[in-house]
Order: C-alpha cells, then sequence, then structure tokens
C-alpha cells in the first residue's frame, strides 16, 4: 500500500508538470508554425514588389 | 517589448517552479493520514484557481467584446480559455490519481468532479465552436456569447452542487474556513507559493497565446495583401 | 426640412480586419432613387445589408427617416428583396404573404388584392415549390411591396428575373415613387438601372467613389461612370 | 406585447411548415420509438430497475429527439434566404428567437406525449398515477431544451457539421436541466408525489430555464443581425 502511494505522488507530480509541458510545448510548435507562415508570406509579397 | 515581459516572467516563474517541486518532494513532511500521496495537492488546488481566473477572465473579456467589438478581448478571451483548460485538466487528472489511493477509484459521480468534468466539456465546445467558424468577426462574436452561456451554466452547476452530498474534501485554506487552522501552517504557505508560481505560468500561457493570436491577424492580412496584388 | 430618408454616416464595416466598407457616407431625400454600382466584392450587398439591419456597422450610423435601423418602427416601413426569393417552398403563396404581413400588420383584404396584382391568384393555395421560377419571382416581388414600404433595398433585382417579373417590378417601382418612396438597388446591369435611377452610387473596394445626379453621360455611354472613377474591373 | 404576437406568427409558420413536410416530427418520432424499444432489449428492466433509471432512460430519448427537433429550427430557414426577410422585417431578434423556441417546444412535447405511452408498454409500467405532475415537469424539461437548443441553432446554423457542432455544445450545457429533470421524472413515474427534499431539483430546473430563457431573448438580436 505504502509503495503504491509514493508512487502515485510521483505519477500524479509527473501528470502535473507533464501535461503543462505539453501544452507549452504545444504553444511552442504554434509559434514556430506561424512564424513561419509569416516570414513565407513576407517573402513573397517582397518578391511581387 | 512583449517580449521581453514574457522573457522576464520566465525567468521568475521557471526558477519557482523548480524550487517548489524540490521542496514539495523533499522537504515538507508527510501527512499523517494520506502519506505522500498528499502532495498532489500542492498541483491540484494550484490549478484549480489558475484555471477559475482564467474561465474568469474570458468571461470578462467575451462581455467587453460583445460591448465594444474589438477583436482584442476576442483574443484575450481565447487566450484564456485555453489556458484554463490546460490547467484544469492537470487539477482534474491529479484528482483522479488521488482518488485511485484515497477512494480506491479513479472516478467518483461526486458533485465537485461533475461539475469540473462539465466546465471542461463546455470550454472544449467553445474551442470547437471557434475552430469551426472561419469569419473572424462571426467567429468572436458567436464564441463570446457561447463564453457568456458556458459561465452561465458553470455558475448554476456550482450552485447546485452544494444541495448534494460530496465526498470531496472540504476547504482546507484558512481563509476558507474562517480562521480555523485545518493543515499545518508550512503546508498552507507552501500551498500558497505554488499558486502564485502556477499563476505566473498561466499568466506566461496567456502571454503567449495573445501574442499568436496577433501574428494570425498579421498573416492574415499579408494574406489578403498578396491576394490583392494578383 | 425633414430628416433624410436614408443617412449613411462614416460606415465602415471589418470582416476580421478586412475593411469591407470605408467610411461610407452619403444622404438620400424621400422619393429618390439610387443605383449602387461597383463590380464583385466591392461592397453593395455589404452596404445594402447594413442600411436594411441585417448587418450592423463595425463604426458610423445609419440612420432611415431619422431612426435607428434597428428600431421595429423603422423597419416595418423597410422593403426588402435579396438575391434569394425569401419564400417558404412548402407554404402556400396565400400563406407566406400572411406570415409576412402579419408582422407588418397587412390585413387580409391586401394580400388577396396583392395575389391578384402579380397575377397568382388561381394558384393562391398550392405550395410554392410547385411554381415555376417567374411566379415565385413575381411572389417574391409582391412580399416585398406587401406593406407599402416608404424605403426599398433590392440587391440586384435585375439580375435573376425574367422578362414578365421585370415589367412588374418596373411598374411597382415607378408607382411606389410617386407615392414618394425611396429606392436603392444594387445592379450589374447599368442600362436597365440608368432608366430608374436619379442618383447614382460607386463603390470600389469598399469606398464611395461618386456620389451625385445621375447625368446625360451615364445614360449615353454605359462605360462612362467606370472610366472616369475607376472601380470596373 | 408585439414582440409576443410577432413570436406567435412565427412559431404558428414554423408549425405549419412543419406539418406540411412533416420532416423532423416522422425521423424524430420514428428514432425515439426505436431506441425506446433497443434500450428495452438491452436493458430487460425489472420494476425495481425502472423506479431508479427509467426517468433517466426516457431523458436519453428525449434529449436525442430534441437535439434532432432544434438542428432544423433555424436551419429551416436557409434556403431561399428566409431569414434575411425576417430579420429586416419587424420583429425583433428576440421575437423570432421566441417563436422558434415555441415551435421546437411544441413539437417535442407531442413526441414525448407519443413515446410515453410506448415507454410504459414495453417497460410495463403504469406511468399514468402522477400525470399532471408528471407533465409539468416534461414541459419544464421540454422548455429547457428547447429553449437552450434553439439558441445554440442559431449560433451553429452556418457551419460546416452543425447537426454535430449542436449536440456538443448544447448536451454539456444542459447537463444541471437533463439531470434534475430525470431525477424529477424518476420519482413521479413510480406515482409518488414529489418528496421534500426533492424541492431542490425542482428550483435547480427552474432556475435555469428562467436563467437560459433570459440570456436567450438578450442575445438573440446579437447573435441574429450579423
Amino acid at each position: 500500500m505504502d509503495e503504491r502511494n509514493i508512487t502515485f505522488m510521483f505519477y500524479g507530480l509527473a501528470v502535473a508538470w507533464g501535461l503543462l509541458a505539453v501544452y507549452a510545448v504545444l504553444l511552442g510548435l504554434r509559434d514556430r508554425d506561424l512564424t513561419k507562415q509569416l516570414d513565407t508570406l513576407k517573402r513573397m509579397v517582397e518578391e511581387k514588389k | 517589448m512583449r517580449r521581453k515581459i514574457i522573457l522576464a516572467l520566465g525567468v521568475v516563474a521557471l526558477p519557482l517552479l523548480l524550487r517548489n517541486l524540490y521542496v514539495i518532494m523533499f522537504l515538507v513532511p508527510d501527512e499523517m493520514e494520506q502519506g505522500p500521496i498528499y502532495r498532489i495537492f500542492y498541483y491540484h488546488l494550484p490549478a484549480f484557481f489558475t484555471a477559475a481566473l482564467c474561465y474568469l477572465t474570458a468571461l470578462v473579456a467575451s462581455v467587453l467584446y460583445l460591448a465594444k467589438k474589438d477583436q482584442k478581448y476576442d483574443a484575450i478571451a481565447v487566450s484564456a480559455t485555453e489556458t484554463g483548460l490546460a490547467f484544469a485538466a492537470v487539477n482534474l487528472i491529479t484528482g483522479m490519481i488521488w482518488g485511485r489511493i484515497s477512494w480506491g477509484i479513479w472516478w467518483a459521480w461526486d458533485p465537485r468532479l461533475t461539475w469540473a468534468l462539465i466546465c471542461w466539456l463546455v470550454y472544449f465546445g467553445y474551442l470547437m465552436l471557434r475552430s469551426a467558424i472561419d469569419d473572424p468577426t462571426e467567429r468572436a462574436k458567436n464564441s463570446a456569447v457561447l463564453s457568456i452561456f458556458a459561465s452561465a451554466s458553470v455558475a448554476v452547476t456550482w450552485k447546485a452542487i452544494e444541495w448534494w452530498r460530496t465526498q470531496h474534501p472540504g476547504p482546507v485554506l484558512s481563509i476558507r474556513t474562517g480562521g480555523v487552522q485545518k493543515i499545518d501552517p508550512a503546508m498552507e504557505q507552501m500551498l500558497y507559493v505554488n499558486t502564485v508560481a502556477l499563476l505566473l505560468l498561466g499568466l506566461i500561457f496567456v502571454l503567449v497565446r495573445l501574442r499568436q493570436e496577433e501574428v494570425q491577424r498579421e498573416i492574415d492580412a499579408l494574406r489578403r495583401y498578396a491576394h490583392a496584388m494578383n | 426640412m425633414s430628416a433624410p430618408a436614408v443617412a449613411a454616416a462614416g460606415v465602415w464595416k471589418y470582416f476580421g480586419d478586412y475593411p469591407a466598407l470605408r467610411d461610407v457616407r452619403f444622404e438620400l431625400q424621400p422619393g429618390e432613387c439610387l443605383a449602387l454600382l461597383g463590380r464583385n466584392g466591392a461592397g453593395k450587398t455589404t452596404l445594402l445589408r447594413i442600411l436594411g439591419g441585417l448587418s450592423g456597422a463595425s463604426k458610423g450610423a445609419v440612420e432611415i427617416n431619422g431612426g435607428d435601423v434597428r428600431a421595429s418602427e423603422t423597419r416595418a416601413k423597410i422593403g426588402w428583396l435579396g438575391h434569394s426569393i425569401g419564400l417558404y417552398d412548402e407554404l402556400s403563396a396565400r400563406e407566406n404573404l400572411r406570415t409576412f404581413g402579419a408582422l407588418y400588420g397587412v390585413t387580409t383584404a391586401m394580400i388577396t388584392e396583392w395575389l391578384a396584382k402579380v397575377n397568382l391568384s388561381h394558384v393562391a393555395d398550392s405550395p410554392v415549390r410547385e411554381y415555376s421560377r417567374g411566379m415565385r419571382q413575381r411572389l417574391a416581388v409582391a412580399r416585398s411591396f406587401l406593406h407599402e414600404p416608404k424605403l426599398l433595398l433590392l440587391d440586384e433585382p435585375f439580375t435573376s428575373l425574367d422578362d414578365k417579373a421585370i415589367a412588374l417590378l418596373q411598374g411597382l417601382l415607378a408607382e411606389a415613387r410617386a407615392g414618394g418612396a425611396t429606392i436603392i438597388l444594387s445592379t450589374h446591369q447599368i442600362r436597365e438601372a440608368m432608366e430608374l435611377a436619379s442618383k447614382v452610387a460607386l463603390l470600389d473596394r469598399g469606398k464611395l467613389v461618386h456620389f451625385g445626379e445621375r447625368t446625360r453621360e451615364m445614360v449615353e455611354d454605359p462605360g462612362y461612370l467606370y472610366r472616369t472613377y475607376g472601380g470596373a474591373a | 406585447m408585439t414582440t409576443l404576437r410577432h413570436a406567435a406568427t412565427i412559431a404558428a409558420k414554423d408549425l405549419r411548415s412543419e406539418f406540411r413536410t412533416k420532416e423532423s416530427i416522422n425521423s424524430t418520432l420514428s428514432f425515439s420509438v426505436v431506441i425506446l424499444l433497443l434500450f428495452s432489449f438491452a436493458f430487460d428492466p425489472s420494476p425495481d430497475m425502472i423506479a431508479e433509471f427509467g426517468g433517466g432512460l426516457l431523458w436519453m430519448v428525449f434529449a436525442f429527439a430534441g437535439a434532432l427537433i432544434v438542428n432544423r429550427s433555424f436551419a429551416r430557414e436557409l434556403p431561399n434566404d428566409c431569414i434575411d426577410v425576417l430579420v429586416s422585417s419587424p420583429a425583433s431578434g428576440a421575437a423570432l428567437f421566441l417563436g422558434k423556441a415555441v415551435a421546437a417546444f411544441v413539437l417535442l412535447f407531442g413526441i414525448e406525449c407519443v413515446c410515453l405511452p410506448v415507454f410504459g408498454v414495453f417497460y410495463n409500467i403504469t406511468w399514468w398515477r402522477s400525470i399532471g405532475g408528471l407533465l409539468g415537469v416534461l414541459a419544464l424539461g421540454t422548455w429547457a431544451l428547447a429553449c437552450a437548443g434553439t439558441f445554440f441553432s442559431a449560433l451553429t446554423v452556418n457551419l460546416r457539421l452543425r447537426e454535430l457542432m449542436l449536440p456538443m455544445l448544447l448536451y454539456p450545457m444542459l447537463i444541471p436541466a437533463l439531470l434534475s429533470v430525470m431525477m424529477l421524472t424518476n420519482t413521479l413515474l413510480t406515482g409518488q408525489a414529489i418528496p421534500d427534499d426533492f424541492t431542490v431539483w425542482l428550483r435547480l430546473l427552474i432556475g435555469f430555464n428562467v436563467m437560459f430563457t433570459t440570456l436567450s431573448v438578450y442575445l438573440a438580436e446579437t447573435v441574429l443581425v450579423r
């Protein structure tokens, strides 16, 4: 019982950190994607000028 | 400027979060009845506070959008809702893990749990609705209206659970119990410190997300410009 | 001096960040007929929808006879004819007109009269679904003139109508103008528009590039307007 | 006053065109009966069990039926752009919303009244013992479904995947109302009066209705004028 208690504590803390980390990574990925889109568009507009 | 603020907040938040993790894992004593598992609580409750604050921000921003019709408020509403969902997920899942040990089951159809789940579903619906509308003005308006309904539904459910019997532990913070000390002052203090840390992290998420909304608008504008040149 | 029939004061309409209308301002006196010209996507329909209260301006204000469009009394005096007929297929002509008539406070006797006027009395009780295209269009025209509106908003009225319906519509429009009604119609067909219009407005990418009296040059040379003020495709 | 008159016109129009085509009545009614039948195969319920979850079962069916009905509510205006004519008419957004909600209520309530005897036959229940209270509770629950459903139908009418989106948004919001009405129906099906400690459910249901109706009436114009 006690051992499971400790394991589950680790699970709990891991989930708390893990979920927030996953969200942070998702934000980062979206950020990269948006920056790439923006750059491509900017270059496209420059070329057309 | 915005970038620097985010960076500065990160510099404060990250060490604080790490320090808290260290303290929570190694320095605070075990709770007498529950053993080590209670440490989850240091994330469970602060995550709830952060999520609740996010939902509240989303409501205020939605009402402001309908009053002022400024896309800025729509961006705030969606950023806050998304961040709120992330923290609410932490709250829900840590709660489930705690319940597995303390109650022996992953999920109890308990009023508090039900309420939290409904909240999550309702605000997830908000994001679904957003992704289905293309015109930004229409999207902002309809989702602002939905957000108001969501808060109303959440408030009703919140009220309703007071009538039910719950097996969820009652309030422990001394501000909620009227000064009665239910937990060790050191524990309570740690709870506050980690709440601050998670709130900071939440703020960073919202700010980053807000910037993304702005970049998205910039992209849309450029795309239109490029089309117009053709 | 009474209030103008239509007054648009600096109307902007944004779709997201995109301005579909930019600072449109004009005034129309009662009894005037405005032809709203411009290429596709210039904002003609958007402007008409705002004038009809179907859509709100992002900035600026619209007044109809000195009143707010979203006030019920104001809208009771507006007649709307959009791209589609705006009728229920499963209901009969009489039921359709009764439904809309009830919203405007039109009597049953007047509905019977209108059915005769648009030559649909013999089929008044069969569902609109069974009508021919021309019959549906005539009924749509009747629907929008039913309550003797003081302001008529017509979106591309001549493009989808057949000859009979056009004749009917032109007759009704002339009648309405004689009765002091104000008319705004958006259109591609410059010739037909010029016959009716007393004023001409030209929209280009959301901007009102020209607003003024109809002149002889415009009537004689359909290309004149676009050449002078721009805005052609 | 004018608002109510306009609402009545809209409701009458909606009901008339529905009875003309019977599109949603037929599909919803047959769907509900089939589900009731399937449930009775799946559970083979004893009288005790029915006392415990009869109301829940019944309201599951009604919630599905309700989503089908309100899906058509504003979608009915899409062909020929009738919604434009209605919004430009003197009727206010609130009147349009109320009229459509009343029409949905009448349709759904009618379907429920047909389903109830079918339910009684399949599950061997004497459901009519407290018919007055039962109808009252049914009406309250149905209004919650019709009101929230019609409003969300206006919100989602222009979307791709509208049929999917509407229930996804609607059901989570309706949980408080559905839960109360299920509890109340459970007791009433067994023929008892509502016990004292159940008045909280009644209060919750009424409170939900009042709040959703007020919000919808207040926000309808915002949603309909684009």
